[in-house]
């Protein structure tokens, strides 16, 4: 039977908590960079021209039809080769932006098409320019109607996000690996970063609601 | 096919050159298809202003599509259409002005549901004709005080019944100060109760000599307030008259079966 | 020792995709199943069904698959559970995959609208019935796109079985450049295969999507 | 359970010995053009399954799962490249060193680096967990930055692409770069070698000590030698040879 | 508060036990709570078979909830309902019986969008009470008969009109061969000129016979057809008459006022 000895976890428990943190942190900025990606391409998607919206068609499609780790790795040693050297963090940011970026384009555009017609309608009569329409009447409701998406979609960022350990970025999931390297103590650590991502989803959940709560406080018909 | 002239009875005016327009509205051989599908056929119709005018008419009959010509939320693809002197079919900056100069109210309401009441109203005051928010605030309460609901002005529209929320429409409209005041069916989503007190700000606003073109199958309001009736099927129109000539009257067979079915 | 990247390499990265499609087959066969309880748990009328599928949910979405696949796989093992991979994988993805798709049948069940639960049960259908004939057929109307677009989602989620052994295609892709150090060559290889293998599922869920939504807007 | 199997005997009786080794870690473990695994610990698993009389089955194992396939009992022994440290050696029992590395540090031919002090605020990328790791982090300064990849060819990759200045790697691997960028790098420091053992599971006693003997016998009779010379082009060093635990 | 006796004029079997119920539907001091919010309050009603009653009210009153509480679509918290003799309160199969006896139609149709109509009237015959496909569609082809659509029964719900739907939904309880129909507003979400297609239908059950509840807006055909008219509000039955004194002469304040808002 095996002996746990959660002593060497303990013992590098602050490195585990720094991951934690950078997680944290790359996860919230991926987040809300990769939102006004988002939002600039679901917008260009849905009023854009013609090769615009290929192009962003494309951006989506490559993105969410291979896998995140190639993603990063091409960012990471690829980038170079065209003079942008960027650090592991930086690389592991960029990656999570544009990752997100693509499935919150998709998230998004199918919150403005949620949005009903009348509300178009009532605005271009009321003089609003497109632009206008799509800032002050569309935006607020369609975010509201795919909150729920674009949150799951950020935990489930968060939670990959423990591929940049790859390219040596210091997030959880590194640190946890090297902690395990050091000092071979592999189930205490796994288990011990294991309750730590439950324990930052879980706070993310409780922040998400709080958000729509104060951001979206006006209520809904029936 | 059948043409009807829809053109006002006292239009004494008719000689006036084109440029200085002496209609509120002027459609002249006005055609639009969907696809295929030929929703308005060959409409002729020019309105007066402060002239009140009611079109009824059988379901997918073209009158939506018709009053939606007038402030461009569908475009047409043959004929004229001038409002207040802006054709509309020249384009440029034409469509902007007749927008600002239309107010619109819907069947659904279509009030921003993330807005209050008052915010509802100044939206467009502010960010189309650069109201101060201050300006913008007072007219809205002036309006929301017309159309009896000042004390919802901090409500979201979820908040309020479906005729206070069509009321806090006509006074969104109204904030705009539009020359003529376009209406699709504003109380057909509306229960029972509710449908007189819209009628009843209606006919306020059609007493103070608003143009009016009203989609609607209140008859009781058509005969109270409307200057003519239009009847329109299958994308075209296809009697016109007085009310007391329109019901007491009526010409036209379809329209006479329509009526049958509606009272 | 070190050999350069050539068609036999090419095709040993190609040949692992079959890992990588067993893997996505399990995973959604046992999530679909799953998946299907927690869905129905989730909209249950009674509340503890209810109650202990959210918390599944909760955990199961909360925490990374790498670490599911771990515990279950090596942490049965110390107990002295001789459990074997492939076991251990349909076992953490299943769960894994029901967490998902539990959620997102939910929504589906949900935007049926309630009127036709009401007009069934008015009729005098029960539980089995209304939901086999009235409200699934529905609900998996909506749910083809989200389905497919989360399928897209688990076939790259199975690199992760790696972990416990199995060498699928991005792992196989490593210990190729391990071999050959020719990782552009290497990655592109084997990004194009998951490419091949998930776009044209992407598509489909676009067009099921698309036709969903010409179907009910009017 | 497969517990039974942590002694000789058990293993002798069951006919086979499941052995965990790497696969990418060239050229300790390589998968060949076969896809069948390779190198050298494959030769020194194969030579102790001879050496038993049993039968070998290799399992591959990956940096992060070796020590979880040893403590559940899915192998019973690790020849996987483990670097012998006092640290780990509470988690597993080490048997007397069976390979060894040079560790080279490399880096561009302009980067001055002549001593380990000199490694100080620079970027020098490894294979986590890896036996490069424990001799580079033992002996960089508190400023150096050390960057942890998947592998090797991880950290080759970030040193070309220029993401780390330098790379902590196995001599044999270092000609791969010199053969993917002749003439850009070269060796910087030498550090003390780092010794590496054969892993089993704590408190086998009796199976560490047959694993000694083994490798105490091909020490001696010169078959650990030959597999060194085909896959590391070098004699058995003596800082492997002569190791004592 | 006001309690007013809601039962049959010609209550001549009032001595009969309660196991042989002669009423079609008996609602004894029912009490209903959405959380905090009590809709309906203290409900007596007892229903003759074969007799119609229309029920109306402001929005908001408790209409729909009353009905629904019949076929259980909405448990009551307090009181006693018993169904043509069975007695929903007591539970265990009643429900179920009682669900088959009652016939529902809504305000919103709600068939079954993906099954054509045939298939939306066999389904329930079928699998609740085990007909033969081949019964069940004779049964259906002769109610659509009924609702004049049988050319529809190939057709899916979409490709129908609003009238059409509706009288598909009429047929679709009635192949159940209910004892009682209980309807929702039937006729609120149709175009005016689908409404009488539906009235009509309508009437034609009332003439055979069939023990009606029908919350509508539509007091011609309450004149028409109704034995009794409720009027509700706030929860409460507030007055209960024949058509004539109901309308004629109505006591109730909040129904004079309700009165003259329809009008
Ligand atoms: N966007 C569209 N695409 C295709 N056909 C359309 C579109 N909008 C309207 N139609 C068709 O044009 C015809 C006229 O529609 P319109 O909405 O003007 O009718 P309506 O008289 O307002 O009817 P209702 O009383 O139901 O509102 C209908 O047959 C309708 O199906
Ligand atoms: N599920 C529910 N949860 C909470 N409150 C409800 C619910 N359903 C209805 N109510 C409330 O109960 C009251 C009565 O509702 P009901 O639907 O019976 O009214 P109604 O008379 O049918 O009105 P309408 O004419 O608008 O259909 C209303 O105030 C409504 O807000
Ligand atoms: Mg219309
Ligand atoms: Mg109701």
């Amino acid at each position: 039977m095996y002996d746990f000895n959660f002593e060497p976890v303990l013992a590098g428990f602050d490195k585990l908590l720094f991951g934690a943190w950078l997680t944290i942190q790359l996860s919230c900025a991926a987040m809300v960079l990769g939102l006004v990606l988002s939002v600039l391409c679901a917008w260009g998607k849905t009023s854009g021209v013609a090769p615009l919206r290929w192009l962003i068609d494309a951006y989506i499609e490559v993105i969410r039809n291979t896998p995140f780790l190639v993603q990063i790795f091409f960012i990471f040693f690829g980038l170079p080769s065209l003079g942008l050297r960027l650090t592991p963090n930086s690389a592991a940011l960029l990656a999570l932006v544009v990752n997100f970026g693509a499935y919150g384009t998709e998230i998004i555009r199918a919150g403005i098409e949620s949005i009903h017609k009348g509300q178009v309608e009532a605005g271009t009569a009321l003089g609003l320019s497109k632009l206008q329409v799509f800032r002050y009447i569309i935006m607020k409701p369609a975010l509201r109607t795919v909150y729920p998406a674009l949150t799951s979609q950020f935990i489930y960022l968060m939670l990959t996000s423990s591929v940049v350990s790859a390219i040596s970025a210091d997030d959880l999931a590194a640190a946890g690996n090297d902690l395990q390297s050091a000092t071979f103590a592999s189930f205490e650590v796994y288990i011990v970063i294991t309750l730590m991502y439950l324990a930052m989803s879980m706070g993310f959940s409780v922040v998400f609601s709080a958000i729509e709560k104060a951001a979206f406080k006006y209520p809904l018909s029936r | 096919m059948t043409e009807v002239k829809a053109d006002a009875p006292a239009a004494a005016k008719r000689g006036a050159s084109d440029t200085v327009s002496p209609w509120a509205v002027r459609m002249e051989g006005v055609n639009k298809w969907y696809g295929e599908f030929h929703a308005l056929k060959d409409i002729e119709l020019s309105v007066n202003p402060g002239e009140r005018i009611v079109i009824c008419g059988p379901s997918g009959s073209g009158k939506s599509t018709l009053i939606r010509c007038i402030n461009q939320l569908e475009t047409i693809q043959k004929g004229r259409i001038v409002v207040d002197g802006h054709d509309l079919t020249a384009g440029g900056k034409n469509v902007d002005i007749v927008r600002q100069e239309t107010g619109m109210v819907f069947q659904q309401f279509n009030l921003f549901p993330h807005m209050t009441v008052l915010e509802n109203c100044t939206l467009a005051p502010m960010k189309v004709r650069g109201a101060s928010r201050a300006d913008a605030e007072k007219t809205a309460r002036k309006y929301l005080e017309r159309v009896r609901i000042p004390e919802q002005a901090e409500k979201y529209p979820a908040q309020l019944s479906g005729g206070q929320q069509q009321r806090v429409a006509i006074a969104r409209a109204l904030c705009m100060n539009p020359k003529i005041m376009l209406f699709d069916e504003p109380t057909s989503a509306l229960d029972p109760e509710m449908v007189k007190e819209v009628l009843d700000t209606m006919i306020d606003l059609a007493r103070e000599g608003m143009t009016m073109l009203c989609v609607t199958h209140e008859m009781g309001f058509a005969r109270q307030v409307a200057d003519r009736v239009i009847f329109m099927d299958r994308g075209e129109i296809l009697e016109v008259g007085a009310p007391d000539e329109f019901f007491g009257n009526p010409k036209n067979e379809r329209l006479k079966v329509f009526l049958g079915q509606i009272a | 020792m070190i050999r350069p990247f050539g068609w036999n390499e090419f095709w040993i990265i190609v040949f692992a995709a079959q890992w990588t499609i067993a893997l996505s087959a399990i995973a959604f066969a046992g999530g679909g199943l799953g998946g299907l309880f927690i869905a129905l748990a989730r909209v249950s009328d009674v509340k503890w069904p209810r109650r202990l599928a959210t918390g599944f949910i909760r955990v199961f979405q909360g925490t990374p698959l790498l670490m599911q696949l771990f515990l279950v796989f090596f942490g049965l093992n110390i107990f002295g559970f001789g459990i074997n991979p492939w076991i251990a994988a349909a076992i953490a993805l299943t769960l894994h995959a029901s967490a998902f798709l539990g959620e997102i049948w939910r929504g589906c069940i949900e935007a049926v609208p309630s009127g036709q639960r009401e007009a069934a049960t008015a009729l005098g259908l029960r539980y089995y019935n209304r939901m086999r004939y009235v409200i699934l057929p529905q609900a998996s109307r909506v749910a083809v796109a989200p389905t497919v677009g989360f399928l897209v989602q688990l076939i790259k989620g199975t690199s992760l079985a790696a972990i416990i052994g199995f060498t699928e295609l991005t792992r196989q892709g490593q210990i190729i450049n391990n071999a050959t150090f020719s990782p552009f060559l290497v990655f592109s290889t084997v990004a194009a295969v998951y490419f091949v293998l998930c776009w044209p599922l992407s598509v489909l869920a676009r067009r099921m999507e698309l036709r969903f939504s010409r179907a009910t807007t009017r | 359970s497969t517990a039974a199997a942590q002694t000789v005997e058990s293993i002798k009786s069951a006919g086979t010995v499941k052995i965990g080794m790497l696969v990418d870690f060239p050229p300790f473990g390589i998968m060949n053009t076969s896809n069948e695994p390779d190198g050298y610990d494959a030769d020194v698993a194969r030579l102790l399954a001879k050496e038993w009389g049993v039968k070998v089955q290799i399992v591959p194992v990956t940096g992060p799962n070796r020590i979880p396939y040893l403590q559940s009992n899915q192998v019973d022994l690790l020849v996987a490249s483990l670097g012998i440290t006092e640290e780990r050696a509470k988690s597993v029992d080490f048997s007397q060193p069976y390979a060894g590395i040079s560790i080279g540090v490399f880096g561009a031919k302009d980067i001055k680096v002549s001593k380990p002090e000199d490694l100080s605020g620079k970027t020098i990328g490894v294979a986590r967990a890896s036996t490069q790791d424990t001799g580079v982090t033992s002996i960089a300064p508190q400023d150096a930055r050390i960057q942890r990849f998947d592998d090797d060819a991880t950290a080759i990759q970030a040193l070309l692409s220029g993401q780390v200045q330098l790379i902590g790697v196995s001599n044999v691997v270092a000609a791969q770069i010199e053969k993917a960028a002749p003439g850009r790098f070269d060796q910087k420091l030498q550090l003390s070698q780092q010794v590496q053992g054969i892993a089993v599971r704590k408190g086998s006693a009796g199976l560490l000590t047959a694993v000694n003997a083994f490798v105490d016998k091909v020490k001696a009779d010169g078959e650990l030698g030959k597999i060194h010379e085909k896959w590391l082009g070098t004699p058995l060093p003596d800082f492997v040879a002569n190791a004592k635990k």
